[in-house]
């Protein structure tokens, strides 16, 4: 076996221990309990009225790709930032002030993309 | 149908029976269709007063799919029958039906053209509760009877 | 610290099932009561008696019972899978869920490390040097389940919340990870063991130096993006009952249940972590591991005093709801406190005899690591306990968002609130090393 | 200053036929064909200024003999100047065709519709001339005289309401894409491109926060709703049909469950209008009890809106502490009673039981706990900011737009309107009381919700004032004056009609009776507050998010009761 399986191998384990725990009920539950399957009960749920248009017509967005990308944006500056942070007392001013330049940066980009009215979701 | 039934009528049958009995008695999970008063007599049950919750049916569903007991309170009418039916055929085995209040039993006082006259026309009802609307104290009646009837079924009933 | 990572070790491999097995078995015991919690206290605030009816052989424990009967009848529920949904993603949903919650809380550390003659054993199921980011990733990794569940349902209102839950999760996801950055740099450290350690240490000599008292609005704000995360009160838009119903409106039987208890589990998760992260972890304020250990005898009698007068007063308090009560079932349920008073009984002799065992014997050094062990885990244990009331207690008292306004918290208020933190944060660790 | 009999007399001999003033209420008779211009020059003359259509009734006068089978009464009322009239137009069996004035008034487009349904009257020009209540495939038009009650129609599925849909989303210049489900292959959207189509969702009947009665049909985009189709009816039980076949005491039964969150104001309600119409004058004692149980009703609902209301933002315990205080009416109205709910504790003339000893020590007591729970709730919900954000400026509603509308009682007033029946036409002595009408300014959900946690307040205040009058009458208990005059079977009106109405919880609440001079009632029409309050819903949703929907509604409190009868 190599090396990094034999490092991650508690991982794996813990990993496949965690996974079965849920599996298993849903099978168990798959196999208990009583079937009845009927036409109506196959159907969507909408109220009590049968779903007369199709899901997936129609657009629902929640300004989603927007907001995707804002995430994308921040959350790499929080991945960044961490091992900066872990390094603040040994770098010093300097890399606080070089982080302060890029966080700087980042905090241009939100007040654009507020100016933007990428923030409302009215 | 599922693996508990593969024992047919023995004895580990019946000590399944005990434990799925148990836990279907003890946790109706309500659908509430309530329409009209009774639905207002219903939040009389559910309000710390009489507190449903007592009885394990605190947890009302929206979704008829985990729900165990629809709760018909109030008036049906013609035009809501269709509701009502979609909403008990989506709901998940095992389930059961208490009817409350005399216009969901019989139509009560609205014996006329747009009122269902029972909605056992639309839906097998298991607990009829009488009453205009009827008090809190019946809808809990109807329930523990309704605990006591599951307490009786057999998984083999509803394979 | 003895490294296990050159080859498969069996013990080692043992040690680890069997933390797995108390850390799970730790979270799967918080969803009963979680579950109970919710009840209970909603019952409470809201001047109800709360579930009192199920019982096995008479014994309710004040409705807790109800758990497990409402686990028989989800577990013998119809399991359907609609005919309409997309297969792969609407199965796929419920295990990543609890999985996920099971995962986030291999990391956290509920105890000092055991140290057994020469062997070292983390009190942690996965011993990871980033234990940190761990939890980050894996927790983020939740919204899959909601927004594939959602979506995969090809249902409306499970679509509506799949987008719902999609766009509040990423967003709160940011403010999460801002406002550890100021953590991370007060104590320099994203192993979770390490973080926990520094905890203890003392500020001006007598303050505790937890997280909560160096990073006061990083704790607010991770709270808060915490409770968004769980999609809780006053998030709880996902399932917001009395507009979509929920993402969950099409599972039923098991799928939902696991569902229904991954939101409880996470619930103790993110307790489990604000605790390490902000509230000292498994560290005793003024009591380290090796005070524990240098003074068992002490600690131990003081230990039983503790338990035997809060069984003292439990009984007390037992007696008097009892001979307040005033109607005859006619049946088991009557005897209900005699479980009680037993079980009470059992403790009082316990601490009698803890108190008792230092006179007789000598406490050998494996006994005071196992006493700190447990006191360790024990306090770990009552701080997340109390952090789970308080999610629960905001849930009956708040109302719920709304979507634009959620957004708006989020990335108007919180995100430059969490970037002002880490600003000031890094100022102040600079000029006052 | 004139009154509105000399100020319309010009008008006779024109658009205006006939013009009578009988019990205290002014009627006049129309030509049908004028009734646009009519009503509109009634609105516009600020000699009249009638700014808002109350009701309109259909009559199949059938049984009244007249050349003309069917009447139409428009009923309206003028709040700047207090004036009430009832504009009656007649037309015949062979075409029943009436213009239609929903372009003078908003309201009227339910309202036609109602009676569309109901009598199969056309109103010509009605741009969306659907049955309101019955399906849309029900057969007949059942208040018709030759409607059998019984006669029950099936109804295989709901309807879709797509057509409405489509005509609203076009004139937003928005496309509708009513394909089905399955009517294209694969479950990812091959077929044709749908650009920007809106996203169609039901909401309701079986919907957690439409009580179970009420449907809408959204087109939503994102979280926004683009436009909402509002179907009623499901709760529509024939309480109109059902009343012309018994008695005039034996309708009682039925105002009961109309508003079955404050029945007995319903029972008063009608009542009074019957009283009305015999001529009777009830004793000071009846009057002061009914005020108190109004006021106690009023409370009663109030607390039913609120409570469910905030349920609905999610804040779930201010509920319980609210129906607490309900649940000790309830005590009280059972010891009175005998019931806990529907009531029907009021006869024509009186009252049927003496109140037992010790009400008003009981009465006081719900109060003494009613001042606690409002405070615990505005505690809680107050100076909440999310509650705040989540209601405020949500559903706003401007005062003029409301009157267009037919807003009534609290959901009017929430818009800074000061018009309540009790001040601007008093009954039962309503002006001699202490209390003031509690106005909102933005008619927004924040104020309704504000507007009814005031107003039971006021109602408390009420109530105490009519304790010590009521104690101050002599000491005897309270006499039965509807069973001494032994009239209960006897109750027959003259031949005519009439409109009376009274501020209940939800705003006026109005009967319009017609009488034929026998035992049995020939039509009740009963004008309900929350059909009115609702019929702007369309309106208000428009451009809000879902979960406003959910808001808007809720502090509306729509009865469906009272909506559908």
């Amino acid at each position: 076996m190599s090396p990094t399986i034999v490092r991650f191998f508690p991982f794996l384990m813990v990993f496949g221990l965690a996974l079965s725990i849920p599996i298993g009920m849903m099978v168990l539950s798959s196999l208990l309990g009583p079937r009845k399957k009927t036409p109506m009960k196959m159907e969507q749920y909408e109220c009590g009225v049968p779903s007369t248009t199709d899901v997936h017509r129609g657009k629902l967005s929640v300004k989603f790709f927007l907001v995707a990308i804002l995430f994308l944006v921040f959350d790499i500056e929080v991945v960044f930032l961490f091992p900066w942070a872990v390094v603040l007392r040994p770098l010093g001013m300097f890399g606080f002030i070089e982080m302060g330049l890029f966080i700087l940066v980042l905090v241009a980009g939100l007040a654009y993309a507020w100016k933007k009215g990428a923030l409302e979701w009215e | 149908m599922g693996i508990e039934t593969l024992f047919g009528k023995s004895w580990v049958t019946a000590r399944i029976d005990d434990i799925v009995n148990w836990g279907r008695s003890n946790s109706p999970w309500p659908y509430i269709f309530g329409t009209a008063c009774c639905a207002i007599e219903f939040m009389s049950a559910a309000s710390s007063h009489f507190d449903i919750a007592r009885f394990g049916a605190e947890l009302i569903r929206w979704s008829p799919r985990q729900a165990d007991v629809l709760i018909v309170a109030g008036t049906i009418s013609y035009k809501q029958a269709p509701v009502l039916k979609r909403i008990y055929e989506q709901m998940c085995e095992p389930k059961w039906v208490i009817a409350v209040g005399a216009c969901c039993c019989t139509g009560g006082m609205y014996n006329n053209y747009c009122t269902v006259q029972g909605v056992a026309e639309i839906i097998p009802v298991s607990m009829y509760v009488p009453g205009c609307p009827p008090r809190a104290e019946a809808i809990f009646d109807a329930i523990v009877k309704l605990q006591g009837a599951i307490a009786k079924e057999s998984v083999l009933d509803r394979a | 610290m003895t490294n296990f990572y050159g080859r498969i070790d069996w013990i080692f491999l043992g040690l680890t099932t069997a933390k797995a097995v108390f850390a799970w078995g730790l979270t799967l015991g918080f969803i009963l009561v979680n579950i109970f919690l919710e009840r209970k206290i909603c019952a409470l605030i809201q001047d109800r008696v709360g579930p009192n009816r199920a019982n096995i052989l008479g014994v309710r424990l004040f409705g807790f019972v109800l758990n497990f009967a409402d686990a028989v009848k989800l577990l013998f529920k119809e399991d359907i899978t609609p005919s309409f949904v997309n297969k792969t993603y609407y199965l796929m949903a419920p295990p990543i869920i609890m999985t996920i919650a099971l995962m986030g809380m291999s990391v956290v550390p509920f105890a000092d490390d055991l140290v057994v003659g020469s062997l070292v054993i983390p009190m942690r199921v996965l011993d990871l040097n980033v234990g940190f980011l761990f939890i980050l990733a894996i927790t983020s990794l939740s919204v899959y389940s909601l927004v594939i569940g959602g979506f995969g349902s090809n249902s409306k209102y499970p679509l509506f919340a799949a987008m719902r839950s999609c766009a509040q999760m990423i967003s709160y996801e940011i403010v999460m990870g801002l406002s550890l950055v100021g953590l991370v740099m007060v104590y320099g450290a994203v192993h979770l063991q390490r973080l926990v350690v520094a905890q203890g240490e003392m500020l001006f000599g007598f303050i505790p130096k937890w997280g909560v008292v160096v990073q006061p609005l990083g704790c607010v704000l991770f709270c808060i993006a915490a409770l968004a995360e769980l999609n809780r009160t006053p998030f709880d838009l996902p399932e917001g009952e009395s507009e979509i119903i929920g993402f969950h409106v099409e599972y039923s039987s098991m799928k939902f249940a696991l569902f229904f208890m991954a939101e409880y589990a996470n619930i103790f998760v993110a307790a489990a972590i604000i605790t390490t992260l902000f509230f000292g972890g498994w560290q005793l304020p003024w009591l380290s591991t090796e005070t524990i250990k240098s003074n068992a005898p002490v600690v131990l009698r003081a230990c039983a005093i503790v338990a035997l007068t809060a069984a003292a007063v439990a009984a007390y308090l037992l007696h008097r709801l009892y001979s307040k009560r005033r109607y005859q079932w006619k049946d088991l349920r009557e005897k209900e406190g005699l479980v009680f008073y037993g079980v009470l009984a059992c403790v009082g002799v316990l601490s009698i005899m803890a108190m008792l065992l230092p006179g007789f014997t000598p406490l050998s050094p494996i006994m005071a690591s196992g006493l700190a062990l447990l006191l360790q885990a024990g306090i770990f244990i009552v701080k997340s306990f109390i952090i789970c009331f308080i999610v629960v207690w905001i849930r009956w008292t708040l109302p719920r968002l709304r979507y634009d306004q959620l957004m708006a918290l989020g990335w108007k208020i919180m995100l430059p609130l969490g970037i002002a933190n880490i600003v000031v944060t890094g100022i102040v660790v600079l000029l006052f090393p | 200053m004139l009154t509105l009999v000399e100020l319309l007399n010009p008008l006779v001999g024109g658009d205006v036929v006939s013009l009578e003033e009988t019990h205290g209420g002014v009627y006049a008779a129309a030509n049908p064909l004028k009734i646009v211009g009519l009503l509109t020059q009634l609105r516009d003359d600020a000699r009249f200024s009638f700014d808002m259509l109350v009701d309109i009734v259909g009559v199949d006068a059938s049984g009244l003999g007249g050349v003309d089978r069917f009447q139409v009464v428009y009923i309206l009322a003028s709040t700047a100047k207090n004036f009430r009239l009832s504009v009656n137009v007649r037309t015949s069996a062979e075409k029943p065709e009436i213009p239609s004035v929903h372009a003078v008034y908003a309201v009227a487009d339910w309202l036609e519709r109602e009676v569309y349904d109901q009598f199969g009257i056309v109103f010509i020009g009605h741009p969306n001339l659907k049955r309101l209540l019955n399906f849309k495939d029900f057969v007949g038009h059942p208040l018709r005289k030759d409607f059998p009650i019984d006669g029950r129609q099936k109804v295989p599925e709901s309807e879709d309401l797509h057509d409405e849909m489509k005509v609203k989303l076009e004139r937003r210049g928005r496309a509708f894409s009513s394909m089905r489900i399955g009517e294209y292959g694969g479950e990812h959207g091959e077929g044709e491109e749908t650009g920007d189509d809106p996203f169609i969702v039901n909401l309701g009947p079986a919907h957690p926060i439409v009580h179970g009665i009420l449907r809408l049909l959204l087109a939503v985009e994102g979280e926004t709703i683009v436009a909402a189709v509002p179907e009623l009816g499901y709760l529509h039980r024939g309480v109109e049909k059902s009343m012309e076949s018994g008695n005039y005491h034996q309708v009682i039964p039925y105002t009961d469950r109309l508003n079955y969150a404050s029945p007995m104001m319903n029972n008063i309600g009608y009542c009074k209008a019957v009283e009305k119409m015999l001529g009777i004058e009830i004793s000071e004692r009846d009057a002061l009890l009914r005020v108190i149980l109004c006021e106690l009703g009023r409370i009663m609902d109030h607390l039913l809106c609120t409570g469910p209301h905030l349920v609905d933002l999610g804040a779930l315990t201010p509920f319980w502490y609210l129906f607490q205080v309900r649940e000790k009416i309830y005590d009280i109205m059972e010891k009175y009673s005998g019931v806990r709910l529907t009531y029907s504790c009021v006869r024509i003339g009186g009252f049927p039981f003496p109140l037992y000893n010790g009400f008003f020590d009981d009465v006081e007591s719900v109060l003494k706990d009613l001042m606690p729970a409002i405070d615990d709730v505005r505690r809680l919900v107050e100076r909440n900011r999310i509650f705040y954000d989540r209601c405020c400026k949500v559903g706003a509603i401007s005062s003029a737009e409301a009157l267009r509308h037919g807003f009534t009682g609290p959901c009017l007033r929430a818009t800074g309107y000061d018009y309540d029946l009790r001040k601007n036409r008093p009954y039962y002595s309503y002006d001699t009381f202490d209390f003031s009408v509690v106005v909102g300014t933005n008619g927004d959900t924040y104020d309704r919700f504000f507007v009814r946690v005031y107003e039971m307040i006021e109602s408390a205040k009420i109530i105490r004032q009519a304790i010590a009058r009521y104690k101050a009458l002599s000491s005897e208990p309270a006499a039965l004056e509807a069973k001494k005059s032994k009239g209960f079977k006897k109750v027959a009106p003259p031949a005519g009609a009439l409109y009376d109405s009274s501020e209940v919880a939800n705003g006026e609440l109005g009967y319009y009776i017609v009488s034929d001079g026998s035992a049995k009632p020939y039509r009740i029409k009963v004008r309900s507050p929350s059909l009115c309050n609702y019929s702007a819903i369309e309106s208000m949703v428009e451009g809000a998010m879902i979960a406003d929907l959910v808001s808007i509604i809720g502090s509306l409190n729509v009865i469906g009761g009272e909506i559908d009868r």
